[in-house]
């Protein structure tokens, strides 16, 4: 096939978009035909985004700019809405579409009352459209817009199941995203003011240091951290998973969370990379050094099976928060968070899909009475086992790939800086080593009861894909350990500010 | 790289990665489809190790390579002293299998034990054959992950606690392997391994750091090897079933970590730089301190896989002592003493299987007499027990041999008095089993569990006695060409820079 | 060829003993002396200096026959198969035989082939093999005595063996890494290797200070096994001296005079201790520390005179034969007192093979003492070494009278045979009884046939008079030291203090323990599991604290104004 | 004193006031309906702020942050329905229109003040 001509990419990543976005309003106009055309939807759209990577990495080498930027209706840059596709944009198409569509494959199982279904589908299939939107958007109100349909969808889908603890923690989480959505619109406002374009590349080269912008910054940054569940502003992250439905919690855990973290990274590497100044160095480090132990010591606390999975979640987030300071030392290790959401999304989504099976399989998921369904139900163990390898970043997953990256980042930063941000960095680099001691600790306290000895009872009946989906997503957060190569290929060919 | 060298490499790690995954997934009453898969897979192994081993006494080289990420690739190289690992526990795991199929006769959750069994091996002669340190760091965590599941296989209370400080101890000790690693990598980038060491380019002033790395990478893998004072999860883990206490804690496990130190003494350092760092006195006092210290300690243990724990703690340090010695000789008694241990431990370890299993024994104590009514295990267990005292012809004899006068090579006299101070305290923790086993009046007589033709489940015996043989051959039949010391010697001459001042007795003291 | 002819030596024991084991059934009992055959045979037509080489087997094994070589061969062989043939019937209705005849077998390989061999690892091999088989022996009867001494023997041999690896160790180095006996005796051992070397095959040769398992091991062992033990396997450490030290054209002063001192120290205590014995076996085993003084002494002569090196050596190896095979005959003789037969003609004929090799060792003219004191004394006529001299003929003395104290306790356990004697029980001890005599006149023959040789003086009146002086002392000692010979001295004499130490060392072991494994103090891990109860508490408090909204929002409000400031005013 | 009347100055700095004013609401508030008042003013807040920034100099007002503004309305709005929705949702079942703290705790202690 012929080096794909730039056009021919411009009309791909319209047609993702349009696919994004087409695939939901189909749902919510026959909500009742919705669970079949998210079934058929998302497996097309992967086979197009499958299509669009390969376009994309056999074109990039050639094109001057490396991303493909698509005015929507034919308005240009400052004032239209632009569509901004590159290697980090696709890596996270990628991602969504994985978890996305494992998820609809657990959910075929796990949702099949006719009303749960109608509810269901469309919200489900909003919420991955909006996340695709928000990868895809180059300007900042277009990323208000899509990061209020991915909050409000992901809330709707937390109070699916209607009762009094899924309604308060949706109410919890829609506040928090709505604080989070006006503070961060208030700095989009103050860039707008500064500069008068909202377009995140030519911000980016208009940028300077100056007061709006750090206000800018801290205000985008403070919105987009807590909806990022990071330490002091993790709260609501439990509540919402304690009774959301699996696939839900996987989706949230696994994508939502990530898509905040794509999302700072994002304006970091266009716009607010010079404002990295050694305090703010040493702010994120902590609060990522405290999210991991705060975490995990919850998670080694908490009495039921998800929560310890939600609270896994604020620690692994830590992670990503400590990968920044090493960035403002190091900026070239970037790929660092892209490596970290990949597998923290695919073996996240594979645990918490693991204990919904548990839960569905023994009608609770307190850890002290879980002993015999886990004895009984090996298939899952095992995904639970695989997904929390990953997590503790033992070797030849996912997790190992990022961690060997944020470890190789940290002692590189550390070689080449002033004394006392070395002592800061070889305290990042400690932290990061005690955290995957910690998420051993916690995976060990979920996988033993099922090697421990006593009775075994399989629990109510799983359908086939609540069984098998968790597993397949644990191999795929596993072989992911192998595929560090071609991610790290794909993501040279992203924007970063001059 | 040729091709079909890598896919050789491959297809021995996955005889037993394979059969091991499908053995998951088996339902538990498929007996006979578990057994055959099992057996056939050893075999499937042996015979590949087999033709690798002939290949690379060719001199043929085999490698695959596969970049993870930029700057870290995954290489799998079969060179001499991988083939002496890989083919000890490809050996070792044949007899372990029929041992442990005898061994679970109607346990449950078999199909368990026998997937991560394999997935055990896999990981071990993955990391016999990995090329580099980062392969090898990989292969030698993912053996703490196949491990532990058996480790707490019966799931008492116990098994789990066990289990608990087995991974405290190994994870960490992975953290400080990949921190090292990762500081090699940036120092000198990912180099294969190269006999004689590829950090001799490094300017000086980076001695320093790369002391604390050495230092990071010996602990690192002294938690496995067991050295003091990282030893304590050892006779914790002897909770495990037999077959699981034997290949594993007594030979795959505790070898890959002081194979770890031979690679990076050897094959990462450089045994020049090493001394020259003084890392190899370090490794010799901590060696000489585990082999009185797990001496002294099996002494008072009273269980009887206890004190083989105990052991194994002060025997692999032998491995440590041998390779810090930095001499030819020395070089040879370690690295033969890394079979000889194996073979012997093993026996010792099927015999006191056998002894709980059949007549439920689990005490020192309560094997007097015990050779009348089982003879054969205790004769395996007599040569097992004359093997790590070091008495000829045993195999134990030659690598104590060596090692004595890889001492005196390197002027440690003190080494050779540690050598025979441990020899003496093995025999007192050795010789009164044996003495009370042949002689003693047994106090009380128990029927053994289930009336057998042998004196014990033939699954049982004949791997006993065939490790036995195999523990006394390679101490008989030392000249030959293909036994374990003819084999390290010839690794010991293609590949060592060898320390000046100390001679080959053949004369072949060369450099690569 | 003739490698395995030499390896089938010490192999064909093996065999046998493996084959005993395996099928006790039917028991070839009868083929077990028959094993020393081929090694009496290969002593005497082997050619000479046969060497075979076997590199496969352990680190290259060397054997080989030297004249030295040669002699104790031929002692071995026929000492195994005379006490073989006569533990058949000894140990007829013994139960437990199958046992003794395995650990005898093991034994014979053992010494049969730590004559032959000719390097280190061979040599420690057989050493070893011997050592701890001997074991077997000693504790057969498993009576509290024998167990006790076999203890104590398990202990010294053991250590007499790390001595002796230590000390290979030391000097194989020193000779540059050969392995051979040879090449290891010439590079002269120094210093610590010497010193192991000489302590690690003193303990078998029982050498002052190290003797003191003999008198406690032989009494507890069956006869057959304690004339072997006596015979042959001390020897094993006399000839280890011979081929390991360093007897070539330099000698060596020093140990010379050491070795000398010893010796007849020995000589002399050891005759002295077992005056004061009351069992026979006991007298006998202090007879044998009293002449491996001698033999001890003779070594350090030749050590001393390194120009008189042949001779001396050859005479101590031919005083091991002449006792090997009197003490031999002497340990049989113990049995044979018990079964006398009725006839008063063979009556007297087996009183006096009895009491022959008792006079032998004392060195009575014909006999074969006489002739190798005479060869042993040879040499010794230069000035220098005139105190030696006058003290071998008083050892005469010492000697003399152990063997009256021995035949006046035997003479208690004379019996007339019970039931008819079997001719395999009695016909091996009354030929070896008899080579007390054959010896001097096939020494004799030699003599005249080949010119050579000089006529050995078996007349001499240096023999005499101390064979007299001893009956008369003897005499004397009998009727006025009645009741000072009452009181005993306790068997073993040191070995008392050596057992109690080993208690002391095992009972201060199991109190003090220092190093018990690092266990946390039961008290200390309650307040663990509480303070994680505590924790766990606290945790929950503070997480549900964090939870309330006002809070939440407060803390977001924090976390804008910290980014803000970290950004804008810091440096 | 005039110019600071001026639109373009003094519609950013009432909205920044607007938006503190609806975050002290939100901490200090209980009752949900209060709530979703704060987050509402906190809105208008930033829409001010957008107005002044459109209302700046004397040429006429720049079209897109009136664009803006107006997306900004609608979005604000179809939250607010939402969120109301949900209150009303939450009212039916816990008799109450407040946050009860989630389900953290293994006993139900509800304390009212603990919102």
């Amino acid at each position: 096939m012929s080096t794909a001509s730039p056009d021919t990419l411009i009309f791909a990543t319209g047609a993702l978009a349009a696919v994004s976005l087409g695939l939901p309003l189909l749902a919510s106009a026959w909500p009742w035909q919705a669970r079949r055309i998210g079934l058929l939807g998302l497996p097309l759209a992967i086979l197009g985004l499958l299509a669009a990577v390969g376009l994309f990495l056999d074109a990039a080498p050639g094109m001057d700019a490396p991303a493909v930027r698509v005015g929507l209706g034919g308005w240009e840059a400052p004032l239209g809405v632009t569509l901004h596709l590159d290697g980090l944009a696709l890596a996270m198409l990628l991602l969504n579409a994985l978890v996305a569509l494992a998820g609809s494959l657990y959910a075929r199982g796990y949702i099949h009352t006719a009303a749960g279904e109608r509810q269901f589908w469309p919200l489900w299939l909003w919420l991955w459209g909006g996340l695709n939107l928000l990868v895809l958007s180059g300007d900042a109100f277009n990323l208000f817009i899509t990061l209020e349909i991915a909050s409000l969808s992901a809330v709707a889908l937390v109070a699916l199941t209607g009762d009094t603890d899924a309604v308060t923690g949706a109410m919890r989480y829609l506040l928090i995203n709505l604080l989070g959505s006006l503070s961060f619109l208030l700095g989009a406002a103050l860039l707008y003011g500064e500069f008068g374009v909202l377009d995140l590349q030519l911000l980016g080269e208009l940028a300077d240091d100056g007061p709006t912008v750090r206000m800018a910054a801290a205000l985008m940054l403070g919105g987009l951290l807590m909806k990022a569940a990071v330490f002091p502003l993790h709260v609501w992250l439990a509540t919402a998973h304690a009774s959301a439905p699996a696939p839900v919690s996987g989706m949230l855990s696994g994508m939502v969370v990530a898509a905040m973290f794509y999302l700072i990274l994002r304006l970091w590497l266009l716009i607010f990379a010079p404002l990295g100044t050694p305090a703010l160095a040493v702010l994120l480090g902590l609060l990522g050094s405290a999210a991991l132990v705060w975490g995990s010591l919850q998670a080694l606390r908490a009495p039921r099976l998800k929560i310890v999975a939600a609270y896994s979640t604020v620690a692994q987030m830590g992670y990503i928060t400590l990968a920044f300071p090493i960035l403002i030392l190091h900026p070239a290790a970037w790929p660092v968070v892209v490596f970290f959401a990949f597998a923290h999304g695919l073996a996240k989504a594979a645990v918490l899909m693991a204990a919904g099976t548990v839960q569905k399989a023994a009608g609770h998921d307190r850890m002290n009475a879980l002993g015999p369904v886990l004895r009984a139900r090996g298939r899952t163990v095992f995904a639970l086992g695989l997904g929390g390898i990953s997590l503790m970043g033992l070797p030849l997953t996912g997790g190992f790939l990022a961690k060997y990256l944020l470890l190789e980042a940290g002692l590189l930063a550390a070689a080449d800086t002033t004394t006392i941000m070395q002592v800061w960095t070889a305290l990042w680099v400690v932290m990061v080593a005690l955290g995957s001691l910690l998420a051993t600790a916690y995976i060990l306290r979920m996988v033993a009861p099922a090697f421990a000895a006593g009775e075994r009872n399989p629990g109510g009946h799983v359908s086939a894909g609540m069984e098998w989906m968790p597993l397949a997503l644990a191999v795929g957060a596993a072989a992911m350990g192998l595929a560090g190569a071609s991610l790290t290929g794909l993501l040279e060919h992203t924007t970063v500010a001059a | 790289m040729n091709a079909d060298g890598g896919l050789l490499l491959i297809a021995i790690l996955a005889s037993s990665l394979v059969p091991g995954l499908l053995i998951f997934f088996l339902p538990e009453e498929r007996h006979g489809l578990r057994t055959l898969l099992n057996l056939s897979a050893a075999g499937i192994k042996l015979v590949l190790v087999g033709v690798l081993l002939l290949g690379v006494q060719r001199g043929e080289t085999f490698e695959f390579g596969l970049t993870l990420l930029p700057g870290v690739d995954f290489v799998l190289a079969a060179d001499a002293l991988s083939l002496l690992f890989a083919t000890l526990s490809s050996i070792l795991w044949f007899v372990t299998t029929l041992y442990a199929i005898g061994y679970l006769e109607g346990s449950p959750r078999r199909s368990r034990f026998f997937g991560f069994f394999s997935l055990c091996v896999s990981a071990t002669v993955g990391i016999a054959l990995s090329g580099n340190l980062i392969t090898f760091v990989i292969f030698y965590e993912i053996l703490t992950l196949a491990t532990w599941p058996l480790v707490v296989h019966r799931g008492t209370p116990e098994a789990l606690r066990a289990g608990r400080l087995y991974l405290a101890y190994t994870v960490t000790s992975g953290l400080v392997l990949l921190a090292a690693v990762i500081a090699l990598n940036l120092l000198a980038g990912s180099q294969p391994f190269a006999s004689g060491g590829y950090l001799l380019h490094l300017p000086d002033e980076l001695h320093g750091l790369l002391q604390i790395i050495g230092l990071a990478l010996i602990a690192g893998f002294a938690v496995k090897a067991a050295l003091i004072p990282l030893h304590s999860w050892l006779p914790q883990a002897m909770v495990a079933p037999a077959p699981v206490s034997a290949l594993l804690h007594a030979v795959a496990v505790v070898k890959a970590g002081a194979f770890g130190i031979v690679r990076t003494l050897n094959d990462v350092f450089g045994l020049e730089l090493a001394a020259d760092l003084r890392l190899t006195d370090v490794l010799l006092v901590l060696a000489a301190l585990t082999i009185v210290y797990g001496s002294i300690q099996a002494l008072r243990a009273q269980d009887i896989k206890q004190r083989l724990a105990f052991s194994t703690v002060s025997q692999v340090s032998y491995i440590a002592l041998g390779v810090a010695m930095a001499g030819p000789l020395g070089v040879i008694g370690g690295l033969v003493h890394l079979v000889h241990q194996g073979l012997t431990k093993i026996t010792l370890f099927f015999c006191a299987g056998n002894f709980a299993e059949t007549l439920g024994i689990h005490e020192i104590r309560e094997m007097r007499g015990v050779g009348r009514r089982m003879p054969l295990t205790m004769a395996a267990f007599t040569v097992g027990g004359l093997g790590m005292i070091g008495l000829p012809p045993l195999a134990g004899f030659i690598s104590k041999w060596y090692l004595g006068l890889g001492a005196l090579e390197g002027e440690a006299a003190w080494i050779l008095g540690i050598l025979a101070m441990s020899s003496l305290l093995n025999a007192a923790y050795f010789l009164p089993p044996i003495i009370a086993g042949w002689m003693a009046e047994p106090e009380v007589t128990r029927p053994p569990a289930h009336k057998t033709r042998f004196e014990s489940h033939w699954m049982l015996l004949f791997p006993t006695l065939f490790v036995a043989v195999l523990a006394l051959l390679p101490g008989l039949l030392a000249g030959l060409e293909l036994s374990p010391l003819g084999w390290v010697e010839l690794i010991v001459e293609r590949g060592y820079v060898l320390v000046p001042g100390g001679d080959m007795d053949n004369g072949t003291g060369v450099s690569p | 060829m003739n490698a395995f002819i030499l390896l089938g030596v010490p192999l064909l024991p093996l065999l046998l003993a493996a084959a005993l084991s395996l099928r006790p059934g039917r028991a070839p009992l009868r083929l077990v002396p028959w094993a020393a055959l081929p090694a009496l045979l290969l002593a005497a037509l082997g050619p000479e200096g046969k060497q075979a080489s076997l590199p496969w087997l352990l680190t290259g094994v060397e054997l080989g026959l030297d004249p030295i070589g040669r002699v104790f061969l031929a002692l071995t062989a026929g000492l195994w198969l005379a006490a073989g043939v006569h533990a058949l019937h000894e140990r007829g209705e013994d139960p437990a035989r199958r046992r003794f005849f395995v650990f005898f077998l093991l034994s014979m390989a053992g010494n049969l082939g730590l004559v032959l061999a000719q390097d280190a690892a061979s040599f420690y091999l057989f050493f070893s093999l011997m050592s701890l088989s001997a074991w077997g022996l000693v504790v057969h009867k498993r009576t509290a005595e024998a167990w006790m001494a076999a203890r104590l023997y398990l202990v010294l041999s053991v250590l007499g063996e790390v001595a002796l690896f230590a000390g290979l160790m030391l000097a194989i180095h020193q000779a540059g890494g050969e392995t051979t006996l040879a090449a290891i005796a010439a590079a002269r051992p120094e210093g610590g290797a010497m010193v192991l070397l000489v302590l690690g095959l003193g303990i078998k040769a029982g050498m002052l200070g190290l003797h003191f398992w003999l008198p406690l091991a032989h009494p507890a062992a069956p006869i057959p096994a304690s004339a072997v033990l006596s015979g042959a396997m001390i020897k094993a450490g006399l000839l280890g001296w011979m081929r390991l030290l360093p007897l070539d054209a330099a000698g060596h002063a020093v140990l010379g005079e050491v070795l000398v001192g010893l010796g007849l120290a020995a000589a002399f205590l050891g005759a002295l201790a077992g005056l004061l014995q009351a069992r026979p076996k006991t007298i006998l085993a202090y007879s044998s520390i009293s002449q491996m003084g001698l033999m001890t002494t003779g070594v350090g002569l030749a050590l001393l005179l390194p120009a008189m090196r042949e001779p001396l050596l050859f005479a101590v190896a031919l005083y091991a034969l002449h006792h090997g095979l009197a003490k031999g005959a002497l340990f049989l003789a113990v049995d044979i007192a018990g079964r006398l037969p009725h006839s008063p003609a063979h009556r007297y004929v087996v009183l006096g093979l009895i009491v022959l090799p008792g006079l032998s060792l004392a060195g009575l003219p014909f006999t074969s003492g006489a002739l190798a004191k005479d060869l042993l004394k040879a040499p010794l006529t230069t000035d220098s070494t005139g105190p030696v001299y006058t003290l071998l003929t008083l050892a005469a003395i010492g000697t003399t009278l152990l063997v009256l104290r021995f035949l006046w306790r035997l003479r208690r356990d004379l019996a007339p045979a019970a039931a008819p004697v079997p001719t395999g029980r009695w016909l091996p001890w009354a030929l070896i009884a008899a080579m007390s005599l054959v010896l001097p006149a096939m020494a004799a023959l030699t003599a005249l046939a080949a010119p050579g040789v000089p006529l050995p003086g078996l007349a001499d009146l240096s023999l005499l008079w101390p064979i007299l002086a001893g009956l008369v002392l003897g005499a004397l000692g009998g009727v006025m030291l009645r009741e000072w010979m009452a009181h005993r001295l306790p068997e073993g004499d040191v070995a008392v203090l050596a057992n109690t130490l080993i208690h002391a060392t095992q009972g201060l072991y199991a109190r003090v323990s220092p190093l018990r494994e690092i266990r946390l103090h039961p008290r200390l891990r309650a307040r663990l599991r509480r303070a994680q109860r505590v924790a766990r508490h606290d945790l929950e408090w503070a997480e549900r604290h964090m939870t309330r909204w006002g809070r939440l929002a407060v803390l977001f409000g924090l976390s804008l104004l910290g980014l803000y400031a970290a950004m804008a005013l810091m440096p | 004193m005039i110019e600071s009347l001026d639109p373009g100055t003094l519609y950013p700095f009432g909205g920044a006031a607007l938006f503190a004013l609806g975050l002290h609401g939100l901490i200090r508030r209980r009752h949900l309906i209060l709530r979703i008042l704060a987050v509402n003013i906190m809105g208008s807040g930033v829409f001010m702020v957008f107005l002044g920034i459109a209302a700046r100099g004397n040429a006429p007002p720049d079209p897109v942050a009136q664009a803006l503004t107006l997306t900004g309305i609608v979005v604000a709005v179809s939250a607010t329905a939402f969120a109301l929705a949900l209150t009303v949702h939450l009212a039916r079942l816990t008799g109450y229109a407040v946050l009860l703290p989630g389900p953290l705790q293994t006993h139900r202690d509800s304390h009212p003040d603990d919102r």
